[in-house]
């Protein structure tokens, strides 16, 4: 049940090994990572914002929100911020579940909250300037799905 | 006394990550007022409010709370983590 | 865009990192990894049978409707046959996509294919007996939400 | 001559896992009913069809499914993978 925020790369493979080894008597474990895309190509960096102290707490508290709703064994989300380059993570969460539907929707659920409620903001740095990356509509639609369903199981 | 922080392009366009503000406003909203009517840099950040969200001590607040206790108060655009 | 059965257990985190390498470009990438459950407390080993020859050819027709479905950077199953310990992983599938929403869509896809339409058979070894699993009503279930869709990009 | 393949309980109930078949039937339905009227084990195992899946030449099927040109049909429950 970890959260971090640091500036650092991680490796993928060994967060999820060490995640699963943790997730003892988990039957199904799921994990989503976020990586600097080049969209446009020429994207230099990407910096990443955020807000200490009020994003480990909002990170925090998705994670327990998600606790709440669905039975997991586990529930993982690393966060990095500063100056990232194309092709590095950006972040990943874990979780992991007696049964496949559980762990699914609750990753889905974390990375929904994750990109619009917890206090980080992009800024794509390319040799024409610097642009802060808009959040989107769809995001926001994503959460729609989570209200009202506080007290169900996935 | 309350702290204000910015964060984004807030912060970029008033030109400062946080300060400590001398207010008499009872809500957010009274101190958005306050600001903006300071300097034209506090004009330009918060001339669209749509585009804008509030935390107080740190929880996503709305421009209607109140500021009775509250310490600090944070500006930033809408969240883009993931 | 592999597709493996073996005998051998796997790395989750070395497969998950070389998926990720792999996927140059992709901005979102999911995994899903099963593992055997104790779930009644006395299981010795799970033993799963499959079906030589159409157990590849299921798989890789799974893979190639996912890839048809979603415009997918990657797309990666691999399922173990034999028998298998407590704790150690059967499968795992792993999607690289532009957008989160399509790896998640991609790898719940797999997974319910997976577990209706891919010849493996689970049998339970414990100390009183052997026992076939049943397939589960519920799997089946899922698989009706990606009937009627074909052509929709999810 | 067909080859005629059974996998977990159904391979188990009958005894075997692949066996070549001389048959004259022309549909899966007829290739059970033959096997059914071989011996008790074979009507055992083919007792309840709503617990049996088909395959031909490895691609799923249906009872009803033609035996023309097929090389392979294999018996077995539904599927338990992932």
């Amino acid at each position: 049940m970890t959260v971090r925020v640091e500036t650092q790369p991680f490796d993928i493979g060994a967060e999820t090994n060490a995640f699963a080894a943790a997730c003892d008597g988990a039957g199904a474990i799921v994990t989503f990572t976020g990586i600097v895309r080049d969209v446009s190509g020429g994207l230099i960096a990407m910096e990443i914002e955020h807000y200490p102290g009020m994003t480990e707490r909002a990170l925090t508290a998705i994670r327990d929100e998600a606790v709440t709703r669905w039975s997991l064994g586990g529930a993982l989300i690393i966060h990095r911020y500063g100056r990232l380059a194309p092709g590095e993570q950006i972040m990943m969460v874990a979780t992991a579940a007696p049964h496949r539907a559980d762990a699914f929707a609750a990753a889905e659920f974390l990375m929904d909250f994750l990109k619009s409620r917890a206090p980080f903001w992009k800024k794509e740095i390319t040799a024409v300037g610097a642009t802060w990356v808009d959040s989107k509509r769809s995001d926001e639609d994503a959460l729609q799905r989570w209200q009202g369903a506080d007290s169900s199981k996935g | 006394m309350i702290d204000v922080v910015y964060f984004a392009w807030v912060r970029e366009r008033i030109g400062l990550p946080r300060e400590r503000v001398e207010t008499s406003a009872t809500s957010v909203a009274g101190l958005i007022e306050e600001l903006t009517a300071r300097e034209d840099r506090y004009a330009a950040a918060f001339a669209d409010l749509s585009a804008l969200r509030v935390a107080l001590d740190q929880e996503l607040g709305s421009f209607d709370s109140s500021l009775a206790g509250v310490r600090e108060v944070a500006f930033f655009p809408p969240m883009t983590g993931g």
